[in-house]
């Protein structure tokens, strides 16, 4: 039972965060947002292990935290070679 | 309780769906498909699929979304105006909706969720349950499953994912001449992130402790969830890592062609060789109790070797085809 | 509770359609291909939603304890294989749509079969 | 005893719910991305401090404790990180703060800020 | 054990594991050396089980060594061992056939990567003719879809691309289909074995989610199967791909498809689906009668020679459905004979436009004028495969046809109209047919067209290979109507 609120939170704030996703208006604002999304679900994931009686699936959780990082790495790295080629596009013409 | 909060997550998916379908900015899609296959995972962490969740998490989230990213550098971000052809969206309002009413019709009869009296739950599945301990012994049925039980599957899914290897540097091999950087800039652009200090400095502390966490994953999975692919998948993640981080060029050195193609094929060689070398013993394709005087110990060392196979040909793969994607940027 | 008992099921519909629909109207390659992992991913949820078992746990025998209920780890092994076969299909989907770029300088198909019908 | 522990823990994830919750609220509501990023800090730094520290009370000494500490370690390093290259991106590419108070005081609430 | 006891495994696993073994072999011509060889071996060992099956009846392997249902199972029969041979047969003969335009079209450094994914679709077809599991089918299914597409975008034109594009669409779409509807399947019936399915769906066979399942599969089959409303992807993965890969893919690759569909049909669905029956012939006779009509239609005006017979193949495709649908021993033996024989004619007709492609530089109508005084030998060989898709007797065509049609006559007057439908379609088949011999014999080679010469003797050899085969199994066919006959005698569960 004690878990629940907390659950109930970070349901509530991966809701939030969705919205913030969807609504954009800005390219940076969706990557918070999925950020955001993502270690919430680190969190969820880790509540959830022990809701269930399971710790020993915090593996998963770590995993998330890990695979999130380098998502946002990814995405600043599209960005980055975006502003190149569009720099270079626009010398080009 | 459980159940609450899987209606709650699972509306969060249509939406996402539905979103990601109308947005018109391809970006804002892909950023939405990472939070669906991450919405997917903790539904099927909730549905008791913790392997499942794992190889969500780590294939849906994480590699395709880089994949994602690395095809929209390449082919541009926006969608066009006029999306939807107009005799295409009758069609496809007209598929959709037949397809739609026969899953409902059916839906209806199926088994309740969660029942434990399903057809599903009383042929079959139970065996795997009474007799993994007894046959295999490790703890974790679904690796008995997929490594043993049904091994010829699991050599089939580490044969797809040779194919697309192969076949994404095949179609990516292709020498073309369309847009030649200058010098200056494809400096710029292979530096890469090597300029921003704080993301390299915290990533290269990183690279190696996701290693190490995917060794655990890879020799850990016959006790917890994981198992050679998920590992393949996070090994691959963290050598991705270090290349956004150094440059592709660097990511290639550390791991150069010749030795991820010999990881493409030996991972899937070691697999099949295991599966011939039970053959030779005198046991069946891919019968393991044959590789030891013990047949359960024959089984843990088969399952060590298939799953130490699918990691390496899955580690390989994914950092070829990124590296594909990549080096096209790079031209 | 009859809703909840076929939620799953629903939902799993309404996704399946949702990436049916993109998959078949939407003229960008790149989009189609994203409707196609939804369409996908529809299809797991389908199998892993049949492998609940009302208060059991994940199948993996925690200390030896095999007191306990289990889920079937059946559909699970066959949408571990189905997840790979989905993210083999995108990456091979993604280097032809690229290449097509490259090829045609569009990635919408009504563009390049105007390309085509011209050559 | 293991009551005490239930409470204390209760507390612990209840506190870090809200601090999720806070800025959550915050990242919909706050008029720009600088501003929104300052409430996505607080779901990342104390929510989950306060959640796995929670966590880590019912977990005991177990290796169920190391893998918390490792998560919340990960999370620790990795957001910082996720933040500046977020905030160093879009202020590269040129995206403007929108909330910027002049003489008089006065704000400007649009939304996109691009310059 | 010895070793004979594991062809079943064996005959799936050589091409496969060999498949990297290829990747690594990066000097000049070995890889497709290699590839042949191993498509040689798969075809030997094809040969084998098909004596020990002749001796022996069905047999069973359980990989692994667990039993059914828990383990995978392959089984294999006397249906399954035709198929074997028309893909073996045919991968081999495509290899060898098209070493000159593959070393042309691919490029060396390719080819390690090319000659893999060919080894791929040969082992990954065997497999899905020979497994007994429905999921380890779709993995087979996969492996063979995801391998084609490598081979199919390794075509020289950019609309391959476009094409490949189209058939990954379709494909994956086909092939999530064929999951969902095992998936359902598998949910109320607790099993994946297709012979344990058999078993326990009687018990369910009256709930809807079996009957929406069997729509499914029929359904993702279908597009598999390039059946006539979703064969779009088709006539243009085929026409741009490299030439020995359309030899191949059109003698065998849809063919596989078709077999699963019918095992599935007949195993599994029609002797425990009461409408089920009723259900396949109103559905698939008048989609069987519409696709050879509008294919041999379209292939009609088709002015590239690939398309058309492409296209020639949807309405092919057409007359096996037609026989399946019938549901009679004589009409499913024609449909089974017809997936051995079309294979041949196809094979064949596929083939001499490659050699006058190979020379001529183009598969378009207008490019062959003429073309039979310099290619005497190719044109012949395209005439008698021609000759035989039309149904003239002694060739292979007439056989499946004569069968098809007898099976039509037995249900009388409806019969008659499907007869006389077969019929218009083979006349339509002459049109196109003598289109190219028109184009080829009759008209003046172009002023300023290049010298032309016979094809290369290796490639000529191969060609008329496939050509005697069509005339020598249309004289003699106890061999294939043999196989066949056994074959639809199990599939309609009556003792042979």
């Amino acid at each position: 039972m004690i878990f629940y609120p907390v659950l109930f939170a970070l349901i509530a704030t991966m809701a939030l965060a969705l919205a913030r996703a969807l609504l954009g208006p800005s390219l940076y604002d969706r990557v918070l947002a999925v950020n955001m999304f993502g270690t919430k679900t680190v969190l969820f994931l880790a509540v959830t292990a022990f809701m269930l009686g399971r710790p020993d699936f915090l593996d998963l959780a770590l995993a998330y935290a890990a695979i999130n990082f380098i998502g946002v790495l990814a995405v600043l790295q599209f960005f980055q070679s975006r502003e190149i080629r569009q720099r270079y596009e626009r010398q080009g013409r | 309780m459980t159940l609450i909060f899987g209606v709650f997550l699972l509306i969060l998916l249509v939406i996402v769906a539905l979103a990601i379908v109308r947005s018109e900015d391809l970006f804002a899609a892909v950023m939405l498909s990472g939070i669906f296959s991450l919405l997917m995972a903790v539904n099927f962490f909730l549905l008791d699929a913790a392997d499942v969740a794992l190889t969500e998490a780590a294939v849906g989230a994480g590699v395709a979304t880089v994949l994602f990213l690395g095809a929209l550098a390449l082919t541009g971000k926006e969608e066009a105006r006029h999306t939807v052809s107009p005799g295409g969206r009758w069609l496809a309002l007209g598929v959709s909706f037949a397809t739609a009413s026969l899953l409902f019709y059916a839906s209806l009869e199926n088994p309740h969720i969660g029942d434990g009296s399903a057809p599903v739950h009383q042929h079959v599945a139970p065996w795997y349950l009474a007799n993994t301990l007894p046959l295999i012994d490790i703890p974790n049925v679904v690796t008995a499953v997929l490594g043993s039980f049904r091994g010829f599957d699991t050599l089939g899914e580490v044969f797809v994912v040779f194919t697309a290897g192969i076949g994404v540097m095949s179609i990516l091999g292709v020498r073309h001449s369309l847009v030649e950087l200058s010098g200056a800039e494809l400096d710029a652009r292979q530096r890469s992130l090597r300029h921003h200090l704080i993301p390299r400095i915290v990533g290269r502390g990183m690279v190696p402790l996701i290693m190490l966490f995917a060794l655990y994953v890879q020799f850990h999975g016959e006790y917890s969830p994981g198992g050679g692919f998920q590992a393949g998948a996070i090994a691959a993640a963290a050598i991705i890592l270090y290349s956004l981080l150094e440059g592709d060029d660097r990511g290639r050195e550390l791991l150069p062609e010749w030795l991820l193609r010999l990881m493409v094929a030996g991972g899937a060689l070691l697999y099949g060789g295991v599966g011939l070398a039970c053959v030779l013993l005198g046991g069946n394709f891919l019968d393991y109790s044959v590789l030891a005087t013990v047949p359960s110990a024959g089984q843990h060392l088969g399952l060590l070797l298939i799953e130490l196979g699918v990691g390496i040909t899955v580690t390989g793969v994914l950092i070829s085809v990124f590296h594909a994607f990549a080096r096209r940027a790079s031209r | 509770m009859a809703i909840l008992a076929y939620f799953n099921y629903w939902v799993f519909a309404v996704l399946l359609v949702i990436g049916l629909y993109a998959v078949i109207a939407k003229t960008n390659l790149v989009k189609q291909l994203i409707g196609l992992s939804i369409f996908q991913g529809a299809v797991f949820l389908l199998y892993i939603s049949m492998n609940k078992v009302e208060g059991g746990t994940a199948p993996i025998f925690l200390n030896g304890n095999t007191e306990r209920i289990f889920s079937n780890p059946l559909p699970q092994v066959l949408i571990l294989t189905a997840i790979v076969v989905g993210i083999a299909t995108t990456a091979l989907g993604l280097a032809v749509v690229v290449r097509i770029r490259e090829e045609y300088g569009s990635v919408e198909e009504d563009d390049i079969k105007a390309q085509d019908v011209g050559s | 005893m293991a009551s005490v522990i239930d409470m204390i823990s209760f507390a612990l994830l209840a506190a870090g719910g809200f601090c999720v919750f806070v800025g959550g609220v915050g990242v919909l509501r706050l008029p720009d991305l600088y501003t929104r990023m300052h409430a996505a800090s607080i779901t990342d730094t104390a929510g989950p401090l306060l959640v796995l520290a929670g966590l880590a009370l019912q977990a005991g000494w177990s290796l169920a404790l190391f893998k918390l500490a490792v998560i919340l370690v990960f999370l620790a390093v990795t957001a910082p990180t996720a933040a500046y290259a977020l905030g160093n991106a879009a202020l590269v590419s040129g995206y403007r703060p929108a909330v910027v108070s002049d003489e008089s005081g006065a704000t400007d609430s649009e939304g996109e800020g691009h310059a | 054990m010895s070793i004979e006891d594991h062809l079943p495994a064996l005959q799936i696993v050589v091409p496969l594991l060999l498949a990297p073994v290829v990747t690594l072999l990066r000097v000049r011509s070995l890889p497709w050396a290699a590839s042949t060889a191993t498509s040689a071996l798969t075809f030997v060992l094809a040969i084998a089980l098909a004596g020990q099956v002749a001796t022996d009846g069905a047999l069973s392997y359980a990989v692994g060594g667990w039993q059914p249902p828990y383990g995978i199972e392959l089984a294999i029969d006397q249906f399954s061992v035709l198929l074997l041979l028309i893909i073996s047969g045919a991968s081999t003969v495509a290899l060898v056939f098209g070493k000159a335009s593959l070393d042309r079209e691919i490029g060396e450094e390719r080819a390690p990567l090319f000659f893999a994914a060919w080894l791929l679709v040969l082992a990954a077809l065997c497999g899905m003719v020979t497994t007994g599991d429905a999921f380890n089918l779709f993995v087979f299914l996969e492996i063979s879809s995801l391998a084609s597409y490598v081979l199919i975008a390794a075509g020289p034109d950019r609309r391959a691309l476009m094409a490949t594009h189209r058939y990954i669409i379709l494909g994956t779409l086909g092939a999530t289909f064929y999951l969902i509807g095992v998936g359902l399947i598998y949910m109320m019936t607790g099993t994946l074995n297709l012979a344990d399915m058999a078993l326990r769906i009687g018990e369910v066979s009256e709930l809807r989610p079996v009957l929406v399942a069997a729509g499914f599969i029929t359904m993702g089959l279908a597009l598999k199967a390039a059946m006539f409303p979703v064969h779009a992807w088709m006539p243009n993965a085929y026409a741009f791909a490299p030439h020995a890969v359309s030899v191949f893919l059109a003698a065998c690759a849809t063919k596989a498809a078709l077999y699963v569909l019918i095992r599935f049909d007949f195993v599994v669905f029609l002797p425990h689906l009461a409408e089920h029956a009723a259900q396949v012939s109103a559905f698939f006779i008048p989609l069987a009668v519409v696709a050879f009509l509008v294919g041999s239609t379209v292939a009609v005006f088709e002015r590239n020679l690939k398309r058309m017979l492409g296209y020639s193949s949807v309405a092919q495709i057409g007359y096996i459905l037609l026989g399946v649908a019938l549901l009679t021993p004589l009409a499913l033996t024609g449909a089974i004979v017809h997936l051995f024989n079309h294979a041949l004619i196809k094979g064949a007709l596929f083939m001499a436009v490659v050699c006058i492609a190979h020379r001529t530089g183009s598969v378009q109508l207008p490019a062959i004028a003429g073309c039979a005084r310099a290619m005497p030998l190719t044109m012949a060989a395209f005439v008698v495969a021609g000759l035989s898709m039309i149904g003239v007797p002694l060739t292979v065509g007439f056989v499946s046809k004569w069968y098809l049609i007898q099976a039509c006559l037995e249900f009388g007057v409806p019969g008659y109209f499907l007869a006389a439908a077969l019929l218009l379609s083979s006349l339509l088949a002459v049109v196109y047919v003598w289109k190219v011999v028109e184009a080829a014999y009759f008209k003046p080679r172009p002023e300023e067209a290049p010298e032309l010469c016979e094809a290369p003797p290796m490639i000529l050899a191969s060609l008329w290979l496939v050509t005697l085969a069509n005339l020598w199994f249309g004289i003699d066919s106890s061999l294939p109507l043999g196989l066949a006959r056994a074959a639809s005698m199990t599939l309609l569960g009556e003792a042979p």
